[in-house]
């Protein structure tokens, strides 16, 4: 048992530290938030394939690295530190993992090289107008029509909608939900963005990042768009969501070590009362309390991310990581903040970047009580606990 | 006991009211934090009425108070009405000037503010100096018949519509720390004033704050409040003039039942976050009789404050106040989801994103004007009589 | 506007203080814990009477003082700092104010006196076997058998069943409760303890107080023993209730006060690394946190207290009370035990008395769960607040 | 990075399981805190496995150990058998004697620790001597031949069942501070001693320690541990040996999940707290997740212990997990509503007044040992690297 990098870890994690400290500053972040209109950076998305990491867990018979899910926690939480936006987390981990579980050899061998190339960008086309994650609260219908079928409905929060090629869509093709437990009768759909019927509305966020509400107007598509089963998506889906949800957790923590790293230096270097504001017990028992919830959360995330990697059911593991590293880092840029007093509320502050983030990335991809209910489910509804 | 204003106490209330329904426009409420002509206009008519110099003296512009409680009903009533509050102007610079300014000053700015005529900042913060005012370095250089002025300050809130810094400033090199401050007046249109603007976060249209830089700026040395170098005991005392503080609850009132009224009415697809909901109809309940307690605390200050400064008390309520904020945009941040992360702009955005603004300036209202942990730390020294924490040991080590 | 206190409560308070201080210390408590069998003492009770305490609310008219809702905090904040053991609660504010509001003249002029005079002990027996309190949970049933009631059914935490002479007994008569919210259907009983039928089992608790198990096996009592309308007992009761919410909070809020005074003086008196205590941050963080909460929850109890003798609907009021001032003074217990350090945890020790009655006060007469429900009532079923 | 053990380390874990499961009997379990006849063959059957002296020489009575996670394995599953791991005796006093102690110490103590001969007292705290160790007054008198020593000190859990005291006294009125205390080791029974029970709120059968009184006992030299007047940084040291310290998970764990399964049996009435109460449900679910990183505090000092002393790792395993024992009882209690508050007796008390007792003692727990605010200011000093609070200004004043 240790929790020491392989070489091949250290030296993923020392590139991609080095790539984002060199590339993604806050003149960066600043320009792409206020300037870009994609969101995000077309060249260093280029880079990203040169360096391998779109492929990171893809089979390498398609092109991918076939590295595990502990190297993309290592790898997205140095994203994560300089809160690089890019469409990483669903084209590589949302669709690219479900491709690769469901896909046909023919959309396998189709797709996934182009996922690893950066010559395709996905969005993930599954919220709509809930404050729920379950997937009992999709309306969005596919109804067949000959040989093909057409999509009608809302997809809100599709994140990087405009610039994506292709759509994963989650429809209804078995009807409504009976009740909130319910995860029957979806369908996945990959939809060419550009396809007749398909429009996108940029909904302005806290994080000023690039969510899309997504209309499909009577969207018609072949039957060789659906991927994996009819009408039950879920069980296909759910480990890509599992996967997805461990990518981001280990991205929000990167996150939360850098505001805490921050907030630290500023504590020794702040001087008020002929003092570093850090001498004062406060300030201590805050950072301190900080720097142990990051602690959980990482080894937690790791930790889910190695049980995934050998094949179990990590159901219960991703319901408690994404519950405590949601609230747990929100919690963390509020406190950095504080630490920084009234500077850490002025938009020109390098940190309320990560303030402005907190937030919105705890409450991406289900909000906390969506996880709560996972857990109850696994620990609560299931057979007791074997306490010997 | 008595929780109730008296018969006068109401009678001035519901005179305080009709004037408030009569004149509080939707760009009065607007106004809350941000000068605009419809506040200037808004405040002059509360001038009119006598209401701004209520308690001060007649020579300079005053007028008497029908109760001690004047100023409370005024303010608390303000706030209800999300109009601006009587505060600084009256409750800080006209106190000082009362108690410590020349003849000539009170002759000259009392009359003025108790009219509405001008605007003033306080000039006090630097990057060096925030909790800490004994460290700022704004430096005032006696030339003979005047003052001048070099340095910067930050955090300066009225500074791109004022007619006057009401400004802290260090006049003596030799002296030692905290007796080598004075307070000046210093006129806006001052050559060699020049202001940048701070924006807080998430907010780039409304609020505002600024930077002004000081570049040999001339002070005339009738602009001295006071005597010199005595400006830090002048701005200590001016804390316990500031019983406007103690309005601090009507704000998180008015937050809090904003949210709720927006989650009884809010429709997700058919779901409603507190009818379909048990947990987050509980967690509303909890919350309520939290920001209840501020409205306890508000009350507390102001049974007080008719016997005595509440200091301790108000403490607690501002401490309390900046509590709610936080806990009520936190839980109504939870509650909507993501929902919750859209800003004004998106027709799906929470009460036109002010649920989200509201939610990253909650912190900054823990740290403005003290912080949670100031006022604790007053509360623990002031009424509990611990010691100072700083304090050398009390037994020598061996 | 102000919280002075009239000469007449001054002398109230005072004269509390003074007879707790020289009559309720830790020894007695001590000693009513492990060697009394009643649970408190009856020669106090009979001070009480004497100081006409046990008529503080209770009509003139029946011998009672007349005396206000704010007057009996004012006197049971006293008896909770000392946290005295008594029956007043339920002898003097539930059974006292039920009997006032519902009773017959004949029940008024007969039982209201002897409660005045001390001569008389009622327990509330409403509480059944169910987390809950609300009034649906009762399932004990009273029967119309000629010219008489049947009860039969059992109920939990009757406080000092075994020492009452009157048992105010909650029954249903009007068939089962449809859903939770559902508070028909019960009516009110004055039954003689000593009844036939009726059996007591004390319950051991974490305060070591004297709650009781009540039987009821086919009690026969006649209809003069009815309290109110049949039926309709909630409407009767609830303000009962609520007055007796009041004066438990006020009595939890002195113990509050008297726990953190404790830590306090302890806090500048402990000397550890050469300096009290009572210096570091963190305890005056704690210290400071507990006393603004404790002054919250006073003024709230007093507020309350105020409107209810306006004649005002408290219904709210009373609900935001009890949740916050149970929880506030459970966590002062705690926070002023963690004061004390380790001591603060040893069975001799003075404080923990405090501490054992800490979360059973914050769980009696219905825990935070139910009154958080009565604040959801009132703030999201009812009409919207003008917010002007 | 590997979260699992290595075959090796598994065959040992699997060897111990065995062990467990024939071993731990009802009465084993009860003896987690106090001692018991069945507590003591119990632990005589580990050390007769070798299980004790694991990694000590084999000339003091140690055995190899096959793996250095030996010790935590074993502890690990002791702690999930709800069975007394191995602590103090091994990892605190064994340590400290093959360190620093003389060479017929060791020949005479180490042995008799790895064979579980005689139960051993720690003897650090008095009434004036909490945190603060270097407060001790408790002295021992230097009598030429032996030392006399007189005292009292308190919170000595052993003390009524103990064979020895390994004890820090007072040994000069002259040096200061933290340079004047001795390590000394006192037989239990040597004429003098006395003591008296002391028990934990709440818990009048099991949970006891003890006052000790020192009157007049003669402790040979060949007794002091070290040197003389070394004992505070002996006991310093000896924090860095307590490896076994780093086992905090598995007990929270247990009474999470003890709770969590009785709260799905219980049944009030006919409604069953987790799935007829969302509100309940949502609430352990969130405290699920809470305890489960208190798992992972715990795995990562076990990965880290490979390495180097976790120190900072088990403050923080430590502080969360008396974090956790206070959750768990607090919502355990207030989803129990007033059955909560029954004790052991009454039928219907929860788990037989365990949830009771618990919730009472987890405030303990949170000071015991240091605390959670101590186990922070660790963490802010050592992984943090933030000055002390105590400190000087950095700056002179001005």
């Amino acid at each position: 048992m240790d929790i020491k990098l392989s070489e091949d870890q250290n030296l993923l994690q020392d590139t991609a530290a080095r790539f984002m400290q060199r590339e993604c500053g806050f003149e960066f972040l600043r320009d792409i938030e206020n300037n870009s209109n994609t969101g995000f950076c077309p060249h260093m998305w280029r880079s990203f394939a040169e360096m391998g990491w779109l492929g990171i867990n893809l089979p390498e018979e398609y092109g991918g690295m076939g590295m595990t899910m502990v190297d993309n926690v290592i790898l997205l939480r140095e994203l994560g530190r300089k809160i690089c936006p890019s469409p990483l987390l669903h084209t590589v981990v949302t669709a690219g993992e479900s491709i690769s579980r469901c896909g046909t050899e023919v959309q396998k061998r189709e797709l996934l090289p182009s996922i690893v190339a950066g010559t395709s960008v996905y969005a993930f086309a599954f919220q709509e107008l809930s404050r729920f994650f379950h997937p009992s609260h999709i309306r969005c219908e596919a109804k067949v029509e000959g040989d093909a079928y057409v999509i009608s409905g809302r997809k809100m929060f599709v994140e990087f909608a405009d610039r994506a090629d292709t759509l994963l869509v989650v429809a209804r093709t078995g009807g409504p939900a009976i009740n909130r437990k319910d995860s029957s009768g979806l369908t996945m759909f990959l939809v060419d963005r550009h396809s007749v019927g398909v429009t996108c509305e940029l909904m302005p966020t806290m994080s000023r990042d690039r969510q899309y509400e997504v209309v499909f107007d009577n969207v018609r598509v072949p039957e060789s768009c659906i991927l994996g089963n009819v009408d039950r998506a879920w069980a296909d889906l759910e480990p890509a969501i599992q996967k997805t949800a461990i990518a981001l957790c280990a991205y929000t923590n990167g996150a939360g070590f850098e505001m805490h790293a921050r907030a630290t230096q500023y504590a020794k270097d702040r001087v008020q009362f002929d003092r570093p504001i850090g001498q004062m017990m406060t300030i201590q028992m805050y950072l301190a309390q900080s720097i142990m919830e990051l602690y959980g959360a990482d080894t937690l995330t790791l930790f889910t991310a190695s049980n995934m990697d050998q094949g179990l059911n990590v159901r219960g593991y991703v319901g408690k990581m994404k519950a405590f590293c949601a609230e747990t880092v929100c919690r963390n840029m509020d406190t950095g903040s504080q630490i920084f007093g009234g500077m850490g509320y002025m938009e020109d502050h390098d940190t309320t970047l990560y303030l402005r983030r907190g937030k919105q990335l705890e409450l991406m991809l289900g909000g906390t009580e969506y996880w709560l209910e996972v857990i109850a489910e696994e620990i609560i509804d299931r057979q007791p606990v074997n306490l010997s | 006991m008595n929780f109730e204003w008296s018969e006068a106490e109401k009678a001035y209330r519901s005179e305080v009211v009709a004037f408030l329904e009569e004149h509080v426009t939707e760009e009065v409420r607007g106004s809350w934090l941000v000068d605009t002509p419809a506040r200037i206009e808004f405040v002059s008519k509360m001038a009119a009425k006598g209401w701004l110099g209520q308690g001060f003296p007649e020579k300079y512009g005053g007028t008497p108070s029908t109760t001690p409680f004047a100023q409370y009903i005024l303010n608390v009533e303000l706030d209800r009405f999300n109009a601006p509050i009587v505060g600084k102007n009256v409750g800080t610079i006209a106190r000082t000037i009362l108690h410590v300014g020349s003849e000539s000053l009170k002759l000259d700015f009392l009359p003025k503010i108790f009219n509405n005529e001008g605007q003033w900042a306080l000039t006090y913060s630097e990057p060096s100096a925030g909790t800490d005012l004994g460290n700022i370095s704004t430096f005032a250089e006696n030339k003979g018949d005047h003052l001048e002025v070099n340095g910067m300050k930050h955090y300066i809130t009225s500074a791109h519509f004022c007619d006057w810094y009401w400004m802290v400033v260090k006049t003596s090199h030799e002296l030692p720390k905290h007796k080598n401050l004075s307070l000046i007046i210093v006129d806006a249109n001052s050559p060699g004033i020049s202001i940048a603007p701070m924006y807080c976060v998430g907010t780039t249209t409304a609020e505002r704050t600024n930077q002004v830089f000081f570049d040999r700026v001339k002070v005339p040395n009738s602009r001295i409040v006071g005597e010199l170098n005595q400006g830090f005991y002048y701005m200590m005392q001016a804390i316990d003039y500031e019983r406007f503080a103690i309005i601090a609850a009507a704000q998180h009132n008015r937050r809090f039942h904003k949210i709720l009224e927006y989650f009884k009415e809010v429709d997700f697809a058919g779901e409603r976050p507190l009818t379909d909901d048990p947990v987050s109809r509980s967690q509303m309940a909890r919350l309520a009789s939290r920001v209840e307690v501020g409205n306890m605390l508000e009350r507390l200050c102001m049974c007080i404050a008719a016997e005595r400064v509440p200091s301790v008390e108000a403490s607690m309520n501002k401490a309390w106040g900046a509590m709610m904020h936080d806990e009520t945009c936190s839980l109504a941040e939870n509650i909507l989801g993501p929902y919750g992360c859209l800003a004004k702009g998106s027709p799906y955005a929470a009460l036109q994103g002010y649920i989200m603004e509201e939610y990253l300036m909650a912190g900054h209202g823990r740290i403005a004007a003290g912080g949670v942990d100031t006022a604790k730390t007053i509360i623990a020294r002031r009424l509990l009589g611990l010691p100072n924490s700083f304090a050398p040991p009390v037994l020598s080590a061996r």
